[in-house]
């Protein structure tokens, strides 16, 4: 049940697009790096420990 | 060869240098021009090819001195040159190399700033084509000042006064092609005087910058 | 390997050596020694091609003689291991492997060059020297910042590579323990053009100021 | 227990990790909510049309953009008076997604001028001060990407944000003297209610909570990236001295 | 003090750079934008007082990294720091250096390329005016923005990129001065304005720079 | 004169030394020594203030330290008369002339630094700590590219600021035939936190982590 956007659906479709699009892209940059020096960080604890032993 | 592509990008993009930042500057020409003359739309549109051409070319300007500069003073030209790579090859490439890392993003961008500064769709294409055709020579011209400035200390400025001539007929041609493109006019003219100058210089100022480094390094 | 014939050089136009001669065969290591400001690193320059003589010759193949200085060519930025491997790349070979054992820094070898400490830079210079599988070495003060046990190291390095066939031209103030020559350069500074020394362009004076010429 | 024993790395990370669900959920529900009712289920302004519903998205994106910057302000100065590790990251995590707000703010504010005012862009002050808001996002994370030392960088980063804060404003006032503008003025504030139609008042007050919480998400997962990033490059440190 | 400001002025004599270099670009910028921008007198007319003050922006942030890079290098400021003097007063002793070298050469030479730009005659003495009442404040902020990039090598774009934003302000009052001067109107609130920036500056920003300048150099 | 307390330092964050103590009375020098890399140039920069300290103090006025390193801002366009004069300014000396005499350089004052040899510009960043006229010399390997005579000058200018009541804190590899303590640094390098040694603001782990917490 899409509204009825008229003339102007152009410009309300996409800047709801490109907001929708850029916050996505953050997001998905912030859980990607994290997710990545999470798993590094677990590594080296692991071989921070390994080492202690 | 390669390897030195890939280390100079490399280090364009460890420096956090190279790249964004000539963009950024780009951009801030951009901003800075209205807000000095004002924000009339119709004077922005005439001047916007002009300005947008001298934005892209103060950009390159700026980083030029990473060319050769932080090889000379970490003593890797002295090496290079007795070394198996051809200095010609070698200039060519850190030519290259600039060109990737400042001209072609700056040819990727400038549409968007063309819009900050009202100039008309129909510019738009020929904007990105002649900075596409354009940006190449101005590295070019770019590594041949720096090659002859290697010996200066700071030579940023000096190297711009050398540089800034030489890059006059770039500039010309670059801007005729987007007003005539915005115009609607025919741009065939300007736009091959432009490729002409493109591959005139790299075909030929690659031996002049490498007869100039030669000979900065040699002073006793 | 390497021939040095009645050769002058000259640092800013002043000429500060002449008629130095020596010559250097495979196997065999040459160490330059005098006091500071003779022209060891004039002399050095122009051995490698950086500079050209002002009198004499030079007999060598420029492709066989690998220079370092001070100034070793390592970016900050990258890693020890990128930074061997680019030098190695540009001279054609490809193994990084031995130079980075014969100069211990196999423990440093992911570490940005930035983080190195001044001796351990100095290693990392030396190592790219050994990349580049140039027989004929020409060394400014190599030993600057190495402490006794990294100078044992780089004199063993010498060694093994004068066993292996090259040589080595070693301007440096202090003792090695290689077995080498030693040149001392003192005798052979320039002399003023009136005592027999080389004379440059502007060394003559003009006769005629002297009878008043005009102007 | 004081306040700033949060700012331990530690603590930090525990709080932190027992909060962000719950700050998450908020910030899904009230995006959801807001952004779905706004979209599908208001009319159209009699004078903008449709362009109307690029309100839910335009104007919490600009507000955030200010207040991000404003938090990071805060977290600067924390950190050079006290010295509290998290707080500096706090504001280095805070930094990309103020860019993004202000990009957003900027991206609909174009699309929605070329309908209403007829151009993509004019040089209006609060569009022009935009633009300099997001200079000003773009100078503080080129730094801290720079400076290569971690502690050095949140240093010259907190004093850019101060100093960065006074020109902005008054960038902002000589914008205003230069130009008078198109844009409207608020017409959100509480009291103003009237100036902005019942139909369209609801939706934006809930997307506005949603990008707050958003915003909120999105700091604290990056500030424990940043603080997990920093631990492990202590942990490196440590193992090549080892 | 005053011998670190003879010193700093010798360097940049001896250097063959600062200051006339300054010039030198700032007279290139007014010759490009009319090849650019095309010649109609009209369009020159208006745009004038942005580009010749832009002009005068980009002149001096070329030279800025000069202000501490040198001295950072060659390991000057390590000692400076520990020595019996103050920092702040070196720091703002520098930006007075930069500023004689830099930003009153601008302004005497401005009327000259404002000719070439076809700016009014009315126009002349308020543009002197402005640029020496505000280029002050650009040496000062760039003085602390070249303090904030001392320890990046080669920082010069990323210093760009952090001062230009900071030099809005001054540039919309400065060029509105011009131009109002120009059409005849009060300048008197535009030129308050610039000069309030140019003394907070030149009253905060040493401080700034000075803790700047101990950050960047304590790093381990 | 200088008292150094139970002093840890680090080095891009990371502690490299600890526990390091020792006092300099006047008349008295301290030669530290150590293998690459152990960290004297560290200790140095902290002692001369230029770092801050992990833990532990330094006693000393700030402003009686006089510190130089291999960059010695030394300005390549200045003579070396222009280049002491304004050291001698910055710290309200006038007379260049004892340090210009005690490093031998009187026939070089109006020399650009710039065409000084390494061993001369050497030389010249020695005579800039002397116009300092402060009492505690903090030297990082002064002696690099210096001849065997400008060594023993260099000795005895040391000996002759100890004589005047100064001290001395240098790190060197080699002999400078001066009479001193040694303090050698490998016995204090820095434990790794577990082991005693000093902990960093993110030395310590994160429980959660290994809990599985979310994210
Ligand atoms: C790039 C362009 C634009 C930028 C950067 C921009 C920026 C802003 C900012 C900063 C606010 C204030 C939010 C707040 O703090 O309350 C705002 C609000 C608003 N903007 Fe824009 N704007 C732009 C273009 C437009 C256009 C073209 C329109 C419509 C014609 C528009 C309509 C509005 C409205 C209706 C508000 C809400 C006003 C209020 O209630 O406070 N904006 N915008
Ligand atoms: N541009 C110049 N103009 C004139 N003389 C110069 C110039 N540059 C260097 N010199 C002089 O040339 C001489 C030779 O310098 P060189 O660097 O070769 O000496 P060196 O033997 O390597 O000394 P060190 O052991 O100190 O390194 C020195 O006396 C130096 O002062
Ligand atoms: N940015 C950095 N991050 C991590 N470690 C570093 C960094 N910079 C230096 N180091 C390490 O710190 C240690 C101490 O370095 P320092 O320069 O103090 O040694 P040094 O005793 O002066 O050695 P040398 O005799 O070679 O000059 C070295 O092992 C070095 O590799
Ligand atoms: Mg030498
Ligand atoms: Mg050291």
């Amino acid at each position: 049940m899409m509204p009825e956007l008229g003339k102007y659906a152009g410009v309300v479709l996409s800047s709801w697009g490109l907001s929708i699009g850029l916050i996505a892209a953050l997001l998905a940059l912030t859980l990607w790096r994290g997710r990545k020096i999470k798993r590094a960080l677990a590594e080296a604890e692991a071989r921070a420990a390994e080492a202690r032993r | 060869m390669i390897a030195l592509l890939i280390r100079d990008l490399k280090l364009a993009f460890r420096s956090g240098g190279g790249f964004g930042l000539g963009l950024a500057f780009f951009l801030l020409v951009a901003v800075l021009v209205p807000l000095g003359v004002g924000p009339q739309g119709g004077t922005l549109a005439r001047i916007a090819p002009g300005i947008l051409w001298i934005g892209a070319l103060l950009a390159c300007l700026l980083s030029l001195d990473r060319i050769f500069a932080l090889d000379f003073e970490d003593g890797t030209l002295e090496i290079l040159i007795p070394s198996p790579l051809p200095l010609e090859g070698a200039v060519a490439v850190k030519a290259l190399a600039h060109w990737l890392t400042t001209g072609l993003p700056l040819a990727v961008a400038a549409p968007v700033l063309a819009v900050l500064l009202h100039l008309p769709a129909s510019g738009l294409p020929w904007l990105v084509a002649s900075l596409a055709i354009g940006t190449p020579a101005l590295s070019m011209i770019g590594a041949f000042g720096a090659a002859l400035t290697v010996g200066v200390k700071r030579g940023g400025l000096l190297l711009s006064l050398l540089v800034l001539p030489l890059y006059v007929p770039s500039l010309i041609f670059g801007a005729e092609v987007v007003r005539r493109g915005a115009e609607g006019m025919a741009v065939g003219t300007p736009l091959a005087f432009l490729a002409a100058i493109t591959l005139g210089s790299a075909a030929s100022l690659p031996f002049a910058a490498a007869a100039a480094l030669r000979m900065s390094l040699r002073q006793g | 390997m390497l021939r040095v014939i009645d050769l002058a050089c000259a640092r800013g136009g002043v000429p500060v050596l002449e008629s130095v001669a020596f010559t250097l065969a495979p196997g065999e290591a040459l160490v330059l020694r005098g006091p500071n400001g003779i022209g060891k690193t004039t002399l050095l320059r122009t051995v490698a091609g950086l500079q050209v003589p002002l009198a004499g010759r030079i007999e060598a193949k420029p492709d066989r003689i690998a220079y370092a200085a001070h100034a070793d060519g390592i970016k900050a930025t990258l890693s020890v291991a990128e930074n061997l491997g680019f030098w190695a790349a540009v001279h054609g070979q490809s193994d990084i492997g031995p130079a980075v054992a014969a100069m211990n820094l196999s423990a440093l070898v992911n570490r940005p060059a930035a983080n190195l400490s001044a001796g351990q830079k100095r290693r990392l210079g030396l190592a790219r020297l050994m990349v580049t599988g140039r027989p004929v070495w020409v060394l400014d003060e190599p030993t600057v910042s190495l402490d006794l046990a990294s100078v044992a190291l780089f004199g063993r390095a010498v060694a093994a590579h004068l066993a292996g066939g090259g040589s080595a031209l070693i301007a440096t103030h202090i003792d090695l323990g290689i077995e080498a020559r030693v040149l001392d350069l003192t005798p052979f500074r320039a002399r003023p053009p009136g005592q027999g020394g080389i004379a440059t362009a502007f060394d003559g004076g003009f006769g005629d100021d002297a009878a008043g010429a005009f102007l | 227990m004081s306040l700033w024993e949060y700012a331990n790395p530690k603590k930090f990370m525990q709080t932190s990790g027992a909060v962000l669900p719950w700050v998450a959920g908020l910030a899904a529900i009230c995006l959801g909510t807001g952004l779905i009712w706004g979209f599908f289920f208001t009319p159209d302004d009699y004078r903008q049309g449709s362009t109307v519903r690029i309100i839910y998205l335009h104007v919490p994106a600009a507000m955030m953009a200010i207040n991000a910057w404003a938090m990071m302000l805060v977290a600067s100065l924390i950190w050079l008076i006290r010295r509290h590790h998290v707080s500096a990251l706090a504001a280095r995590a805070a930094a990309p997604v103020g860019l993004t707000f202000t990009l957003i703010a900027l991206a609909t504010g174009a699309l929605w001028g070329a309908p209403m005012w007829g151009t993509w862009w004019e040089w209006d002050p609060r569009l022009t001060s935009f633009l300099i808001l997001a200079l000003f996002y773009l100078g503080y994370i080129a730094l801290w990407q720079a400076v290569e030392n971690p502690d050095t960088a949140a240093d010259l980063t907190s004093i850019l944000c101060m100093v960065g804060s006074v020109f902005a404003v008054l960038s902002r006032y000589a914008v205003n003297f230069w130009n008078q503008g198109l844009h409207q003025g608020a017409s959100l504030s509480l009291d103003q209610r009237e100036n902005i139609s019942n139909v369209f008042w609801l939706p934006l007050v809930i997307s506005i909570a949603g990008f707050v919480a958003l915003f909120v998400t999105l700091v604290l997962l990056r500030t424990r990236t940043e603080i997990r990033a920093r631990r492990l490059s202590a942990l490196i440190a440590r193992e090549r001295l080892a």
